[in-house]
């Protein structure tokens, strides 16, 4: 089970590449995952194109969910809007590189979550289901 | 299964009588159970009596006259008197199956309260509530325009008597506290918080969901109100809990739920209430599961309540002398003196769930988040803990698998 | 068990499926069980199921990450899946697990009632409802001073559909009432009901107690906005029942009990509820009898409704036809056409209780009383009832020694 | 199981001994059996001693309750209140001479249950358990 903990996962908690805070922006998000008291803020900026040129999180959370962050931004830098409300559920768990539980589950798309929710506006959820 | 005189507990031979403790969790894993506060694990005894009910009595109970329904009834209202006097209550009418501990406080909310309180009154709760003994105080506080008060918990936590004792001048018309916290381990002095509840003149309600599984409670002694528990947590199944009520408070409440069995007779407009317990159970109840809850105490009884204590001291004791060796790791709540079987805990810049999914890798089930007790943890400032509990199934052997894996997280992290 | 396709329906085979069945109410007298309307008998593979998560995946549920936790939810939201299909609920969420029947009709009065509601707003029942959809209703129109009006019963045990429609001039906020009755087994027409109701804009609640375990039941085709069941009464064990409510209804009603689960964060002096279906579930849940209500329904799916639909209907006409043979005896409700697999009578001189303790004698299980209907029973002038109820497992045999059982009756009181 | 049903009770419950209403009396009192709608009623005349003279019961209910009743009855008469208070519910399955079940127990012991509240005063109760 450790190598459910991939290198790549504890590297990223520990030194995550695009933590901060940006002010201003063009989308800021945040929300909590319940189950575990896990708060996560995205800030994207955008070009006159809608293409992300930077983008960063704060917060609190586990490995799995800040790990996630981490690699989701590193993802989505280059992209359009439209580009990036395709990242789906699967992409994360390709990142991540590990299968999950339910519960963990949640912890791995709440910064999808987070971000989509930003895009689209507030009351959109991806189901984690 | 052993005696409850003079001989040993065994663990080996109680661990005999839980099938799940049996399980390998991945080939060659075993299962290390430490998560009982959530939900303890069920003998063989409980789940067969259920089995058995449905295999031999099942029936609707009450107004039944054939030999089936007869029998279920029989066993149903058996199952109440046995649970009346595990914790020593007066009599076998003041114990109204509910649920769950949930649903008995808010039986207590929706029918005691909404007669009794009203706008300005106050509630005297405490910071180390489980959800279960605070939502439905909210709501019912929204409500009514009632006032919330809370016992502080000190950082070392224990109630702060000190403020309680400024709070009660206040004339709170309901002091409502769990009995031992499931988060830190704290087990409240019941007996002299009551006293003092009651010489203001406040009535008292007190969450057992992790008493009455691990020591014995005796309610006739503490001279409480109205005292909640349920079965899941205590040997038994699912989908059933108990209230327990001062009979004269019972017999006034108005009901809760209206439906069959809660009633002595009906017209198209209007309804007279059913004597307690009935006037509290409505529709179908939980039938097999107040069986499967009969034999729960059964079973209790049989190991006894002072040896199930005794035993879970001795596992809490040693838990927290082999977490003084972890580095980077508090433990929360009293000295082991003062503290029932619940060992929760944070590790320096590692999250809750990652410790627990690291141990879940090498079996080992332990609980990790608020626990259902999220103003705690806003209080400690802690976003979740992970927390290790103890039953009277539990070795000497699990404890130490389960510090091996912390240090196995460290590593990890380090 | 038979297969749902073209095989026949095997009763024997069906038999073989429940252990109760084989019992011996006394020495040589086998059980001849005639009251499935009060509850049902238990499939073994539905014990067996409770039995297996007790013994090898018991857990609490939804915040766990540990092996046990994560198969204990898998289980419980799969049931929940499974359960909702079964009734052809448009979404698993849409499906709230309660303890019964009688609990999701009052999760609807105090929650929906209470925040919808208000002095002078009338509710129409009927006056064939089981206590279980009366009393809620007499409760929350005590407290908000609502009206209650019902749809009259004719003399032959349908509702007055001319009435109906006057009634609904009045402009019903609510209309309640049963799929099928449990006394006079008249199965209401409720699709044209419901349209009317929603012509009139009331919302629409239909206890299913009787009908979800005897015949395919389509919420989406119904449109109805609330829809009650129990298990117990479908072949799965006590202690669980459903709601199913409309999304945007449900959405937007209050929480029901506070506890554990419901919550999204909390703090000390208020919370964030969560989503549904969770928002109307606090606590501990039945957890194994979620994992019972689930294998029930594989099971009735395995048989076949619509096969179980047939069987019953073979039944109750055998029954009525045979029951013209016995003098001074009445059968109450429509004729075999209308009529669901439930025959409540009476003998003229001879009080129900007589008649089911002399069945009793011989090993019939029938119900005696006024079968929680009891306005019903003041409109026909009965005190008492006596009824005999079907299902999947019962036989002509089993009808033949009833009749017989009748015949002693009657040589008794001769 | 016929002889469940006892020719006494029967007999008696067809062709009751005490059954009747008795106007003026010096007791009346009447309950229900909210699990069958049994209801009976129970008038009873007294002499300047408190010795029972009359007594007779109205009402519906079962064979088993209303033969009850008319046993009970008959073996009041002559005594006083206080030699009647002490009526037990063994004494009622005595006269019934048959085993009762708990639903049928509350119907044998309805008219005990009538007569002692209708002596003690309303809200006394015996325990049918
Ligand atoms: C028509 C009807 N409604 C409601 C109920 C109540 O069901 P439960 O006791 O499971 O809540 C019943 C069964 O007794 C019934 O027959
Ligand atoms: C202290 C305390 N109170 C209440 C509860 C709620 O119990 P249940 O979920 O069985 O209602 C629990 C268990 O989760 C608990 O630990």
């Amino acid at each position: 089970m450790e190598d459910f903990y991939r290198e790549l996962i504890i590297e990223r908690y520990k030194s995550p590449h695009f933590r901060g805070e940006l002010e201003p922006n063009d989308i800021s998000f945040e929300d909590d995952n319940p189950a575990c008291g896990d708060h996560i803020r995205i800030d994207v900026r955008l070009d006159e194109n809608h293409v992300v040129t930077e983008a960063v999180f704060s917060g609190e959370g586990c490995a799995i969910s800040l790990a996630s962050a981490d690699l989701l931004l590193e993802s989505i830098i280059g992209k359009t809007i439209e580009e990036l409300k395709e990242t789906t559920k699967e992409d994360i768990l390709d990142m991540l590189g590990i299968e999950l539980g339910p519960v963990r589950l949640k912890c791995a798309l709440l910064p999808l979550k987070v971000l989509k929710a930003g895009v689209y506006g507030v009351g959109e959820t991806i189901s984690s289901d | 299964m052993t005696g409850n005189s003079n001989t040993r507990f065994d663990v080996q031979q109680v661990r005999g009588d839980f099938p799940v403790l049996a399980r390998e969790i991945r080939p060659g894993i075993p299962l290390t159970y430490l998560d009982s506060a959530a939900t303890s694990q069920k003998p063989e005894t409980v789940i067969q009596a259920m089995s058995t009910y449905y295999q031999e009595n099942n029936a609707n109970i009450h107004r039944g006259i054939h030999k089936l329904a007869e029998e279920a009834t029989l066993a149903y209202e058996t199952a109440r008197e046995k649970i009346a006097r595990f914790i020593n209550a007066p009599a076998a009418d003041q114990l109204i199956f509910t649920r769950n501990t949930t649903e008995s406080i808010n039986l207590v909310a929706y029918s005691w309260g909404r007669k009794y309180l009203s706008a300005g009154d106050r509630i005297l709760l405490t910071e180390m509530e489980h959800h279960s003994n605070l939502i439905p105080w909210q709501l019912i506080a929204g409500e009514l325009d009632l006032v919330l008060d809370f016992i502080p918990v000190t950082s070392e936590g224990n109630l702060d008597l000190d403020v309680y004792h400024d709070l009660l001048k206040k004339n709170p018309k309901l002091v409502a506290l769990t009995h031992m916290s499931n988060v830190l381990g704290t087990i409240n002095p019941l007996k002299e918080i009551i006293r003092n509840a009651k010489s203001v003149g406040a009535i008292t309600l007190v969450d057992g969901a992790q008493s009455v599984p691990h020591f014995p409670v005796d309610i006739a002694n503490l001279e409480v109100d109205f005292y909640a528990f349920s079965a899941h947590k205590m040997c038994g199944p699912t989908g059933i809990g108990a209230l327990y009520g001062r009979k004269d408070l019972l017999e006034n409440m108005p009901p809760f739920l209206g439906g069959g069995e809660m009633i002595k007779r009906v017209e198209l407009r209007s309804f007279k209430a059913n004597d307690i317990p009935h006037k509290f159970e409505a529709g179908t109840p939980a039938i097999a599961e107040a069986v499967g809850f009969g034999a729960a105490v059964d079973y209790l009884l049989e190991i006894g309540m002072d040896r199930i204590e005794e035993h879970e001291k001795l596992l809490t004791n040693y838990t927290l002398e082999k977490l003084l060796d972890v580095p980077d790791l508090t433990v929360l709540g009293p000295p082991a003196e003062e503290k029932g079987g619940v060992v929760a805990f944070y590790i320096k810049d590692i999250h809750a769930h990652d410790v627990a999914q690291i141990l879940d890798g090498d079996g080992i089930a332990v609980r990790a988040g608020h626990h259902c007790a999220q103003p705690l943890h806003t209080k400690f400032n802690l976003p979740a803990t992970t927390r290790a509990s103890m039953y009277l199934y539990n070795t000497i052997e699990d404890i130490d698998r389960f510090i091996a894996g912390l240090q196995k997280v460290r590593d990890i992290f380090k």
